[in-house]
């Protein structure tokens, strides 16, 4: 193997001679028989710096390069942009982290410094050599359409942000709901099934008894909470109990609630433990406060275990309390209870006054927001994964907070856990305005950094396929295993487990990986 | 007559039949099955002779069987299938018929994990109802199974076992009359503490008939403790015990007289269940116990034919 | 003679196990030069036989660090990372060799305390445990 | 398809420590489906045969290799020069790997570096059961297509046995009672009657019991004249 490196040590300014012997390195790097450029430079992040980097890699007619600098996040966006001027693939550039994992953290130990720095160069040369340059693909996408499961607070709010955008919102609603929102929305919609990728999906959506196709570039899953679906002995008990977010739509429409008023926590409050951010607190203050100012004189209670006001939510309980809202705490031992044969009536332990309550009422409401049950049927129909407790989950944190695990899927509102209002619009707004950018590029990247298959040693075990959270992995038809590329994120799961060894991942191949090991192993220091 | 076993004689006179197991020792000495056969003579009608149940080593049935009967007490061999293939299965019921023993009972045998040779290697050539239906083709028509006529074959009762409470329930009834109709005369039951559950049972074996085509000893066990009901209740496979039996043998104050009074009670009731024509007593290692239960319960004196 | 000096290397997913590092340093953190820190995309890439080959090749100890399981950017990542780790070990104790040599880490990337207490422990072993096969290798 | 699971990597150290060189030979067939003995596990365990060396100071040549399929003479041929030029082969593949590669090099040392252990059915990833022992008369279609020879721990043509409890099996409250799941498949097949019948005595003959078994195919063999000429592959 002949290879033309450029080798480019970065002082940071001053910061890496103040620890390092940059002479030193540099003649370690002008000793290695492929370096036929090595520069010292004040700093990699420096528009003059990065020029005459670029300008030396060219006139040496290097074709691929080791940067000695700092995080590969700060500094690889302009560098790889400026080498790719100069004709050199963004994989073919070997960037270490000289300032994080040498000079920051061992500056008490100039010596052992100095020699892992340049174990460190040694491993970058040997990974150097053995880099392939590869290729970004890209794929049109044929729709601008951004579908939204769900037309609640937080699907309205998605859609208003992806129009913003330019994308073409459609809305799906389970119910007649009619709204006005940008796009089209489909009424008695759900989504039943999928197939593609980020990007490019093809939906298949049942309105009404037919089953539609639809191409989508992004889905947002806005379903809400379950809100029909209230399960336990107080709910049982009493037929027409309603949860929070119907008494508040009544309560707005103008109907006056029959008194008293008592809000539950939970229709099961004695069951196992629960979970406080299940309950809309938030929500359940505003409601309560409105009430009271409509109607002073009505009798609102608040039955609860935890509850969780944070910041400014804390004034809206301290003026629910100035309202007369009279606020209640049990434990578990003293759970409010219904008997069934007289359900106008509550009992409840004070857990602060420890004296027993019978609370008479006219309406009863609760509190919580379980799981949307439609979320299953949609996350069967994505194949995206669920937390135990039956909602969306989402993707990492670093990924934004409105993503799925899967590129072009996006979840906001209660989909993901109950939350307000407030907070579910916010989300909603979050995740069109994510949608609607992702569809704004109009091109869907794909490749560089990801696995492919080597045929001949594929036994077509299925493992791949079943390992893989992004269904990139298929069998082919040579009944072998393939990748789709646009479905892949380069993660290497599918590498890790392939039992044959039939899979690779490009730029982080087995060769590559052990070799950068046994190279830094090789010092010592 | 088809052996002419006492215990055959006490279900053809119509008599409520007394069974009860005597667990052959681990080890060559002959001296407790002889102990227990003086102890307990009169006070059964026969006695079952385990053959290594739960698959730990022990004295051999048909060897236990020839020592009791020295002592002048009838006993029923049982015969698994865990451990023989139909060579020996069938050169047993030779030797044993040869001997002088008249009742077998079919098993197919617990499995040997649960016993102290657990590295074993398992026949199971046959499972129970084939080691019957073998049988009973040797007895009746004097065929063996691969069709070798044989000139003398064996008189022999045969008996199997049936567990009610075991799943599933709906095939327990079809699987006795499997047994009916593979040749057994006779059938022991599983333990029973769940009377409803039995009764049950029971109604649906009368509705089948099959109480008229064979004998039924229900199958009882004295329990010494509350940690004998609960360990039963929760590690014994296939077994049934009720809370309320768990609960009165932990409040009482000397659980033993409990345990006692708890199995006379059970007897005195499934005396009472129409289609049960006797008892099987399993005082696992608690045989000196027997006749007590029997005298309590009634069932004394056994009768005898000439 | 100088006293030896451990060799650690850590496998650290590019997401979040790298970035908890790098957060460290710039915190100001010190930790011991013996950690060489190998950049993989997602700790489900890391392969037993990259563990194996580490310790063929001179490691004392090896860990391998990823996302948090619930916050991983792959989705099940980190807990394929550590499905990998936990083989590898079971085949180090099945050859008599300290298992406790290779572990698996979840660090969040805002999280600056981890990576030294991380370092710390692995270094620790090393220096406990010793070369594979004593100081003549 | 066959299942087989590494040895426990002391006694294969313990196997192979005489000897200087040594080719351990993986499988791309089943072993490898059943992630016991494909180029991965080969690999994994040659590594970690050189870390144990390593530590006990022991000189040990080891080199890995992967077959398609190590039970025919043809593939094995391939990788001869491997074999014979080491003191023991090592195969990651099944028994029947490890006797083809004996078979075809008598004097040559082939030892197991798995233990192969059933027929069994992928149910879910990392998870294989046992559904088959080869008795060589199925009889499946009368037991709703759930065989009670290798799912019942008794193999009982008349079950369930009395330690049922549940619909697990006794022997392991994990395993399902094979019987019990018979008597549920016949009863959505509206077969009960099957099960009502008394299944007779099986005969074994066809089985292992019946001595090793040969199938021959006379159609498919070539004909001395059909040989001729052609390489002998041993």
């Amino acid at each position: 193997m002949k290879a033309r490196i450029q080798v480019v040590l970065c002082k940071c300014c001053t910061e890496m001679p103040k620890l390092l012997n940059m002479e030193k390195l540099q003649k370690l790097a002008e000793d290695s028989s492929m370096v036929v450029s090595v520069m010292t430079v004040d700093a990699v992040c420096d528009g003059k710096d990065l020029a005459r980097i670029v300008g030396e890699a060219k006139e040496r007619e290097i074709d691929r390069a080791v940067v000695l600098a700092c995080h590969k996040k700060d500094i690889s966006p302009n560098l790889l942009k400026a080498y790719r001027r100069a004709g050199i693939n963004e994989f073919l550039i070997e960037l270490v982290n000289m300032r994080e994992e040498v000079v920051l953290p061992h500056a008490d130990e100039p010596e052992r410094a100095q020699a892992k720095a340049e174990t460190k160069l040694k491993a970058a040369l040997t990974r150097a050599i053995m880099l392939a340059p590869l290729e970004k693909q890209s794929e049109e996408m044929k729709t601008k359409n951004v579908v939204i499961v769900g037309a609640g607070v937080a699907g309205q709010a998605a859609a208003h942000e992806a129009a913003k955008s330019g994308a073409h919102t459609v809305l799906l609603e389970k119910t007649s709901k009619s709204l006005k929102v940008p796009g089209v929305i489909m009424t008695h919609a759900q989504l039943v099934g999928a197939s593609g990728y980020g990007g490019n999906f093809q939906l298949k959506i049942k309105a009404g008894e037919k089953v539609e196709e639809l191409g989508a570039a992004a889905v947002v899953i806005a379903t809400g909470g379950g809100w029909t679906t209230l399960k336990g002995p107080l709910a049982k008990a009493v037929k027409d109990a309603v949860p929070l977010y119907k008494f508040y739509e009544h309560m707005q429409s103008g109907m006056v609630p029959k008194g008293p008023v008592v809000i539950v926590d939970t229709p099961d409050p004695a069951g196992k433990t629960m979970k406080v951010q299940d309950y809309a607190w938030d929500d359940t203050l505003e409601t309560v406060i409105q009430l009271k100012k409509k109607h002073p004189e009505l009798l609102v209670y608040v039955i609860f275990q935890e509850m969780r006001a944070f910041g400014l939510s804390e004034l809206a309980y301290k003026e629910a309390a100035d309202l007369g809202v009279r606020f209640i705490r049990y434990d578990k031992a003293g759970a409010p209870k219904i008997d069934a044969k007289n359900p106008i009536a509550l009992t409840v332990k004070d857990f602060s006054q420890g004296e027993v309550l019978d609370l008479k009422f006219g309406t009863l409401v609760f509190a919580s927001i379980p799981a949307n049950q439609d979320n299953q049927m949609i996350a069967d129909a994505l194949r995206i994964p669920m937390t135990v407790d039956g909602s969306i989950r989402r993707g990492s944190i670093q990924r934004w907070p409105v993503t799925t695990p899967k590129p072009g899927i996006f979840v906001c509102g209660s989909a993901l856990f109950p939350k307000s209002r407030e907070l579910a619009k916010a989300e909603g707004e979050a995740a069109g305005t994510m949608a609607g950018q992702f569809v704004k590029r109009g091109m869907i990247e794909y490749g560089g950094s990801v696995a492919q298959v080597t045929p001949e040693k594929c036994s077509a075990c299925l493992t791949c396929i079943r390992t893989c959270p992004y269904e990139a992995p298929f069998i082919g038809a040579a009944n072998k295993a393939e990748i789709k590329v646009q479905a892949c994120q380069g993660c290497g799961m599918c590498v890790g487990i392939c039992p044959s060894k039939a899979i690779d991942l490009h730029h982080y191949t087995d060769d590559q990986v052990m070799e950068e090991a046994r190279t830094l192993l090789g010092g010592d220091f | 007559m088809k052996a002419g076993s006492n215990l055959e004689k006490v279900f053809e006179s119509g008599k409520f039949a007394v069974t009860a197991e005597i667990g052959p020792p681990q080890s060559a000495n002959p001296e407790p099955l002889t102990h227990h056969a003086k102890m307990l003579r009169g006070f059964a009608d026969a006695f079952n002779l385990t053959d290594n149940q739960t698959a730990v080593v022990r004295l051999s049935s048909i060897a236990s069987a020839v020592i009791i009967m020295r002592e002048g007490v009838e006993p029923v061999i049982q015969m698994t299938c865990r451990d023989r293939n139909r060579i020996a299965l069938q050169s047993d019921l030779f030797g044993a018929a040869a001997l002088g023993i008249k009742n077998v009972l079919c098993l197919t045998g617990d499995h040997q994990i649960f016993g102290n040779e657990k590295a074993a290697r398992n026949v199971f050539d046959f499972d129970s109802i084939v080691e019957l239906q073998v049988f009973n083709q040797l007895r009746t028509e004097g065929k063996q199974v691969g069709g070798e006529v044989v000139k003398d074959p064996p008189k022999t009762y045969l008996g199997c076992a049936e567990n009610p409470f075991a799943t599933p329930y709906e095939f327990r009834v079809s699987r006795l009359a499997k047994k009916v109709s593979a040749g057994a005369d006779f059938c022991q039951t599983q333990a029973i503490f769940d009377m409803d559950m039995f009764e049950k049972w029971m109604d649906e074996v009368r509705a089948r008939g099959l109480d008229k085509k064979m004998h039924i000893l229900a199958g009882v066990i004295p329990m010494k403790s509350a940690g004998a009901a609960r360990y039963m209740k929760n590690k014994v496979p296939g077994m049934i015990v009720p809370d309320h039996i768990v609960d009165r043998m932990k409040a009482a104050k000397d659980p033993k007289e409990e345990g006692i009074k708890l199995c006379v009670e059970q007897i005195e009731h499934l005396k009472s269940v129409k289609g049960v024509h006797g008892v099987h007593i399993m005082a696992v290692a608690w045989e000196e116990m027997v006749p007590r239960i029997v005298e309590m319960a009634g069932l004394l004196p056994r009768p005898t034919f000439q | 003679m100088a006293e030896r000096k451990p060799k650690v290397i850590g496998f650290c997913c590019e997401k979040h196990g790298m970035d908890a590092a790098v957060l460290s340093a710039r915190s100001g953190k010190q930790f011991d030069a013996s950690v060489r820190l190998v950049q993989v995309p997602c700790t489900g890439r890391v392969d037993g036989i990259h563990i194996l080959k580490a310790l063929e090749d001179g490691a004392d100890s090896v860990f391998v660090l990823g996302c948090l399981e619930k916050n991983c950017y792959y989705d099940t990542g980190s807990i394929e990372g550590r499905k990998r780790v936990e083989y590898v070990k079971q085949m180090l104790s099945e050859v008599g060799i300290e298992k406790e040599r290779v572990e698996m880490f979840n660090a969040a990337s805002t999280n600056a305390w981890a990576f030294p207490e991380i370092v710390s422990k692995m270094v620790g072993v090393a220096k406990k445990l010793g070369p594979i096969g004593g100081e003549k290798q | 398809m066959i299942v087989a699971k590494r040895k426990p990597l002391n006694e294969i150290v313990e196997m192979l420590a005489p000897y200087k060189k040594v080719t351990v030979i993986g499988c791309r067939s089943c072993v490898a489906i059943c992630l016991a003995g494909g180029e991965k596990e080969v690999k994994m365990l040659v590594s970690a045969l050189k870390v144990k060396n390593r530590k006990e100071g022991r000189k040990q040549e080891l080199d890995g290799l992967v077959v398609e399929r190590q039970c025919e003479k043809e593939w094995v041929k391939e990788v001869e020069d491997k074999v014979l030029d080491s003191d023991i082969t090592l195969s990651m593949a099944c028994s029947l790997g490890a006797q083809t590669i004996g078979d075809m090099y008598p004097s040559h040392l082939t030892f197991p570096g798995l233990n192969t252990g059933i027929f069994g059915v992928p149910e879910e990833q990392g998870v294989w059961s046992e559904k088959c022992v080869g008795c060589g008369n199925c009889i499946i279609h009368t037991t709703g297509g759930i065989c009670p020879i290798s799912r019942c721990a008794k193999s009982m043509l008349n079950g369930p046995c009395g330690g049922s409890a549940n619909r697990k099996c006794e022997v392991n409250l994990e395993i399902d009672c094979a019987w019990a799941a018979i008597y549920d498949r016949l009863k959505i097949q509206n077969r009960l009657d099957l099960i009502e019948k008394i299944m007779p005595a099986k005969d074994w003959s066809t089985s292992h019991a019946g001595g090793r078994r040969v199938y021959v195919r006379e159609d498919a063999k070539l004909t001395p004249h059909q040989k001729k000429g052609k390489e002998a592959v041993q």
